[in-house]
């Protein structure tokens, strides 16, 4: 089942960046300090679990809905045994005892312990061969609806094609799930390739996932289970009128990332921004938590053949673009080594990347080119998520607009995977309906008229771009020697990215991360484990 | 979700009657505080609410750009718009030369020119030549038409004298400059011109060009008029079908 | 020539008084021309003459987005023209340290945080961090000034709590995220806080972000705000200036 | 006196176009053929002047202003003579002649003849050594004063400074001087290095030029000596004040080309469109009337230092992009064939250049830069006009602003030599004050941000963009070799450039065309001639 996995789009032929004389052995051996670096982290945090993996491992037994003050059914039944101390073993034990005992399906047993006519507590145990076989049963269940929304990625993808790399990708950012999906429609009829349901504000902090289809969020709208379907019918639909799959992306990221992921996988989304170190620096959310549930997620996120996107596109937001490109450079490699290490294949490698350089800097462009073209040669192959300079967006939407279609030009020119377009009005609100349309048009512009550009062209050897991009890879190298030495969660409270320190006990949701017990058993995890290893995905 | 009210349409950003709009214009005003003051009032004045000034740039010598985000409230009852369109049904050239030779013993004569000092030829090149325009034929390319195209810079009076002598059936006029509306002037001066000459009745009087449409044509004179991106075939549509309903 | 009349100011495109000005919105109506027909009056309803369609992009699901042209006969009178600007003079670094050292014994003590949900701390740190915005040193580099910096996503309870404990003389707040003018709810619903605990009085409240101006915030009950492109010293000089007042 | 020609800008060290592999013995063979077609003209109308021409010498001799009906004394005087048929022999001997007898000074004496109290038909025969004496020194006044200006530009190029290539070329077009002079000057503020002052559409047919201040043009203001030097003194004023040398231009083009030439001359403007081949083809102006013209007119260029530009910018507004690239290419070649043959240096050679291709097609960019660095390898040290893809503007102003960008890119990434920068408004009206500000902006985002690139980048031996240039220069050659054999105007009946045809006795001026006699005296072009030599200009 290789080559199933995120089905990305083929380049075609003849489009590609410039080739760049790297240096192999510095490539090979921060690739090698990366590869370290993660293993470090995920020896670190083998023993624990968090309420969100918990969670997760009832959402995908088939657990939904919420309680009528809108406490989701999987918090509640896990807060509880949380709350009891008796969480140590995992929830699949409890929960699988009592519906052994009780009889109920999952979904009616979840009711009942809502409704105080089920006490889980009291499952709480060693767990009997019935219950581990209702476990596994339900584990598999839930393995196999994920693995069919997959297969029915594969067949709309292969029925319909889909577009051109870079992959055009927009946002969409109403807080009303009904005006996004006109906008979504819109959108994908103006040629975007990608529709990214922007997040409310508020929503990374939750320690919950909302149920139901929202219209009230700020910069954002709700992640919810009945958002992500509402958007993935409504461009199914478009997409079929249009003879091209529109993929789905949102976040599975802040407190929620496994169960965003499950669900994500469940309403066959296509993409997700997931990514740890993201929520750590920018969120301060504690790095154990989120590292722990980011593994689960990236699992769930690589059975389902879904891209994630990292997010290192925001670090030269806070920090200098030149002095600290290396930065980004070096996350990029963790974060590879992380996402592989999950079972997540190369084509579902959707890195993120931005350099955030002031355009009006002399030499602006060719920093920004040595940049892309580096990025793009360390990961061949991965659908690489390039990001326009935000931060140097103004309110003078003309020269915006402008600084955008050079942003364009970049990513057609150094082959980048998929393009997250610019707005011009990108320092006043979110898109307003035309705004997209004006970007994906000026996109579209720019990527016809340069497509084979990269391939036509050759950097100078020896010259200022190839010098610029060896000396960003050199940068990261020694920063990666030195996390590798004092440890990932060591180095972030040194303020390495981003120009943000946190601390390992520091930030939000370290009271749901919980040793495991010898005990502890997660059935969903074994079945996941079990399909990756079947793809191919593990080993 | 609340639907689209069609008698009470406002402008849209991204939620339904948002009403957002954007607007940029220069003032006469010095860069500051008050050329943006007086940009809202000017928003204001318009009945735009919460005007915001997004970008606001020193042109120098006393003048200041801006550029503004506001709420209109304004709505329009889209029920009762009432455009003017060309009532021809578009035909094909087949049909238009089958029309033609049913309703025709002769061929129909079309004089074409761009009037005035306007040299731009491209616009009724496009329309007159073989070659016509986005894969559609020419006039020139009608077996039921037989043209003559003046080119550029030719005067209203030399235009009816040629009219004459071609013994033309339909003019075809061309005006792509239109600087201080001086389109209309010339345009309006033809028809004038060939009323004067009593030959406005014996003749289609045609225009054509970017800033034109059959609305604006009317208002002018003329019969029928044509703006940005018009086929040929659009043309010898409307020619065919109005001569023959004469 | 005519010399422009400050009591009678019009946009300018190309000539005095022409009144030219750009619009671009969309409406949800299916594209065609009655999209620009309705774009045309929505113009008129602002008062404007002779719009010109220049652009009409079919954005499907019933929308179309428009760019138009037209004149605008109103006029501004500029002598005429008031703007709420901060009145204290702007210091430098060195002229505030100078003025605090004067009229205070003790540092003033300043707590600023991005409150809400809000997570851009990047605008609150360029005015409170050492390194401070484009090469003007932030107010941690001021001697006179105690600074605490609380970050992101900061409740107002909390703001209010940290405030009593750090016994700031100075709040300062920043709201980035504007969407459905959640800033102004926000920092209205942080005044009444401070009113209802009684602190309104002791404290200098401050507020600032790129939708925020002087005159906003005076509206919403605070003390100061600063907008897009804020100095640090233009901060510190406001707050050493008007608590020495005080 | 060699290098202080045009003064232009010098080129920054590590800023140039990508070098391009071209086939030298073709490069050479085409030029070759360009001269032999150049000279070929120039023997064919040796024998011929024009009533412009004519004119030309009295304003030279110091001869201004207009009856009070608005006919110029140069005109009322020529024309008179013409009308006798007692021009063959030039208005110098009959005016000198006249000037010996009356004692009166030039001006008083052209005012004496068009108020009817000389009759200059009385003075018509041979000269006098008398005659020829006060002729002689007229004349060496006419170009000391040109020199002085030439001389005037150096000084102020030398203390001000100017603009970095590609200079900043902008238009002003309000038809009202005033209005003009306001936008120029706002224009300088927002970066203009060149102020091209349009002209209104039906000047190019008159056959006099305009006296006085004009406020009523329609697509652009009268090219009158008045209005040149009231934008001279505005550009100077806002110049010093920004330490930047502002240039002015114009056009020495249509009916009265060497007669503008001249009035630029002594205005001290800066650069000139400059191109009979444009008057032929899109002005329906005789060939013999507007090549003798030239000639006259590019002499007057050369000595005054002024930088003519040509008109191939225009060929492929009726033609097709592609398929009629070679034919600006072979004009080029005869333009600067023709230029060199009248004393204009390399650095006065702003040959124009616009390729036109429709943005959308694929591979735009890539052709656009082929063609670019064609023209650019072609000329080096020239400093070439580069024209943006006009007819594909649209009133999309969104699109068309990202359009004009790519192409400034192209500008700078190719080294061109001034950029005539595009506006976004294109398709609607000559440019609005802050279209101007709007696209000088974003050309200076675009060059700031790509200046060095050109130095960085190499194009792929054998690929497309080398093999696309090839090409066009083959397919070049082929034309210059069939117009060499059957001489310019037989080809430019043949319809070969801008697909129009125009015959050699057709089109407007003809009239004014004459053969001159064997006693022929024009003592300006004799003043002309030696001061061109004296500065290396001509040998
Ligand atoms: C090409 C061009 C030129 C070429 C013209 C070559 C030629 N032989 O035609 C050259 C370089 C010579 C030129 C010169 C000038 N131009 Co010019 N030019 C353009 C340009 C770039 C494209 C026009 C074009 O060819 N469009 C393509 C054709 C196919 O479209 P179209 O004309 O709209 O025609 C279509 C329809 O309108 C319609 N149509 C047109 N005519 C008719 C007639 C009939 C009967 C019918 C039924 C239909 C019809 O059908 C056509 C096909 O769909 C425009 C800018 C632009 N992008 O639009 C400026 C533009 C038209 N020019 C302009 C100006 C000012 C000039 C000059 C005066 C500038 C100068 N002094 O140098 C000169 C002088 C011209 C003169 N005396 O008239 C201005 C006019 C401003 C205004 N609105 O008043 C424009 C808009 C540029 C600008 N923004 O300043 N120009
Ligand atoms: C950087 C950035 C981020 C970074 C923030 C990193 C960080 N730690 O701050 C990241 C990537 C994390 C981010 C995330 C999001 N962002 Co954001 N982000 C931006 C961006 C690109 C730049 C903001 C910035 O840093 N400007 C530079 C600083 C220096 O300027 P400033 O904030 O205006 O501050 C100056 C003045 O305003 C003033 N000032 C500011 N505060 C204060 C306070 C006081 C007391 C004083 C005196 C002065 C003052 O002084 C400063 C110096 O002059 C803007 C777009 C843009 N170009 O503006 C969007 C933007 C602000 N983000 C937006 C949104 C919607 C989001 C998200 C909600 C999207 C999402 N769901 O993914 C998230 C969530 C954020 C949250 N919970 O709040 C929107 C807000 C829309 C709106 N108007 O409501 C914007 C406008 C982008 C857009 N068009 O959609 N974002
Ligand atoms: C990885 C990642 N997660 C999340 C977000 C968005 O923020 P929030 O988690 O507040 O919705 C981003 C924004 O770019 C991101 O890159
Ligand atoms: C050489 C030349 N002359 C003249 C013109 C302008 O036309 P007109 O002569 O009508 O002013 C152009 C326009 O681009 C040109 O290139």
């Amino acid at each position: 089942m290789a080559g199933l996995v995120a089905t990305f789009a083929p380049t075609p032929p003849g489009f590609g960046c410039p080739p760049l004389d790297l240096d192999a052995p510095t490539v090979a051996r921060a690739r090698q300090l990366a590869q370290h670096i993660a293993a470090d982290v995920q020896a670190r945090l083998a023993d624990q679990s968090t309420v969100a993996i918990e969670r997760t491992v009832l959402r995908l037994f088939g657990v939904t809905g919420a309680t009528a003050d809108g406490e989701p059914l999987a918090n509640r039944l896990v807060a509880q045994l949380h709350a009891a101390d008796l969480l140590a073993g995992g929830v699949a034990q409890p929960f699988c005892q009592a519906l052994v005992h009780t009889g109920l399906t999952a979904q009616a047993l979840a009711q009942a312990v809502a409704d105080g006519r089920v006490d889980l507590r009291t499952h709480a145990g060693a767990r009997t061969g019935q219950a581990q076989a209702v476990g596994a049963q339900l584990a598999q269940a839930g393995v196999a609806r994920i693995t069919a929304r997959r297969q029915e990625r594969q067949a709309l993808i292969g029925r319909l094609g889909q577009g051109v790399q870079p992959l055009k990708y927009v946002i969409v950012a109403s807080g009303n799930i009904h005006e996004d999906v006109i906008q979504a429609r819109v959108a994908a009829r103006q040629g975007a390739d990608v529709i990214a349901v922007i997040r409310s504000t508020g929503q990374s902090l939750l320690d919950y996932v909302p149920e139901g289809e929202t219209t009230e969020g700020f910069g954002g709208t709700f992640a919810t289970q009945a958002n992500f379907a509402l958007m993935r019918r409504a461009l199914d639909d478009v997409g079929a009128e249009l003879g091209r799959y529109i993929r789905l992306c949102n976040y599975a990221s802040g407190l929620c990332m496994p169960e965003i992921a499950a669900m994500g996988a469940l309403e066959r989304l296509d993409m997700m921004l997931n990514d740890a170190l993201y929520g750590i620096l920018f969120r301060d959310i504690n790095m154990q938590r989120t590292l722990c549930d980011q593994r689960v997620s990236r699992r769930i996120s690589a059975l389902a053949g879904l891209i994630i996107n990292t997010g290192e596109d925001n670090y030269l937001t806070t920090a200098d673009a030149v002095d600290a490109a290396h930065t980004v450079v070096a996350s990029t490699l963790i974060n590879e080594a992380l996402a592989r290490q999950a079972g997540l294949q190369t084509d579902q490698l959707g890195l993120g990347h931005a350099m955030e350089i002031d355009p009006l800097r002399p030499d602006a462009l060719l920093l920004e080119i040595a940049h892309a073209a580096l990025i793009r040669h360390l990961f061949p192959g991965a659908p690489l998520k390039y990001m326009p300079p935000t931060k140097h967006m103004t309110g003078n939407i003309w020269r915006g607009h402008v600084q955008d279609a050079l942003f364009n030009f970049v990513g057609v020119l150094t082959g980048q995977g998929i393009q997250l377009l610019g707005m011009m009005t990108e320092a006043m609100h979110t898109p307003h309906i035309h705004d997209r349309y004006l970007a994906l048009e000026s996109a579209q512009l720019v990527f016809t008229g340069a497509m084979g550009l990269g391939s036509e062209l050759r950097v100078e050897p020896g010259g200022k771009l190839e010098a610029r991009a060896r000396q960003v890879l050199d940068e990261a190298l020694v920063l990666l020697d030195e996390i590798a030495r004092e440890g990932l969660m060591t180095s972030l409270s040194r303020g390495h990215f981003a120009e943000i320190a946190r601390s390992p006990t520091g930030g939000r949701g370290l009271d749901g991360v919980f040793a495991k017990a010898a005990s502890y058993w997660d059935p969903t995890a074994d079945a996941i484990t079990q399909a990756l290893i079947a793809h191919g995905q593990l080993s | 979700m609340r639907a689209v009210d069609p008698k009470h349409v406002r402008a849209y950003g991204d939620t339904l009657d948002d009403g957002q709009i954007m607007l940029s214009f220069s003032l006469p005003v010095p860069f500051g505080e008050e050329a943006k003051e007086a940009a809202r009032q000017l928003c204001r004045q318009m009945g735009l609410e919460a005007p915001q000034v997004y970008h606001a740039h020193d042109l120098g010598e006393g003048f200041t750009f801006l550029t503004v985000y506001a709420r209109s409230p304004h709505t329009v009852d889209t029920t009762q718009l009432r455009v003017t369109k060309m009532d021809t049904p578009h035909l094909g050239k087949d049909a238009i030369e089958a029309l033609a030779s049913e309703k025709f013993t002769r061929k129909i004569r079309v004089l074409g020119a761009c009037t005035g000092d306007d040299a731009h030829t491209v616009g009724i090149d496009a329309i007159l030549n073989v070659k016509g325009y986005h894969g559609d034929k020419g006039l020139e390319a009608y077996h039921c038409l037989a043209v003559r195209n003046l080119g550029a810079q030719v005067s209203n009076e030399r235009l009816l004298d040629e009219a004459r002598a071609f013994e033309a059936d339909v003019v075809l006029v061309s005006q792509i400059v239109t600087q201080k509306d001086c389109h209309r002037s010339n345009l309006a001066a033809l028809i004038d011109l060939a009323e004067a000459d009593g030959v406005r009745r014996d003749l289609l009087f045609v225009c054509g060009g970017p800033r034109l449409s059959h609305q604006v044509a009317l208002e002018l004179g003329f019969d029928a008029g044509f703006g940005a991106g018009t086929l040929p075939s659009q043309v010898a549509g409307f020619l065919v079908q109005r001569l023959a309903a004469r």
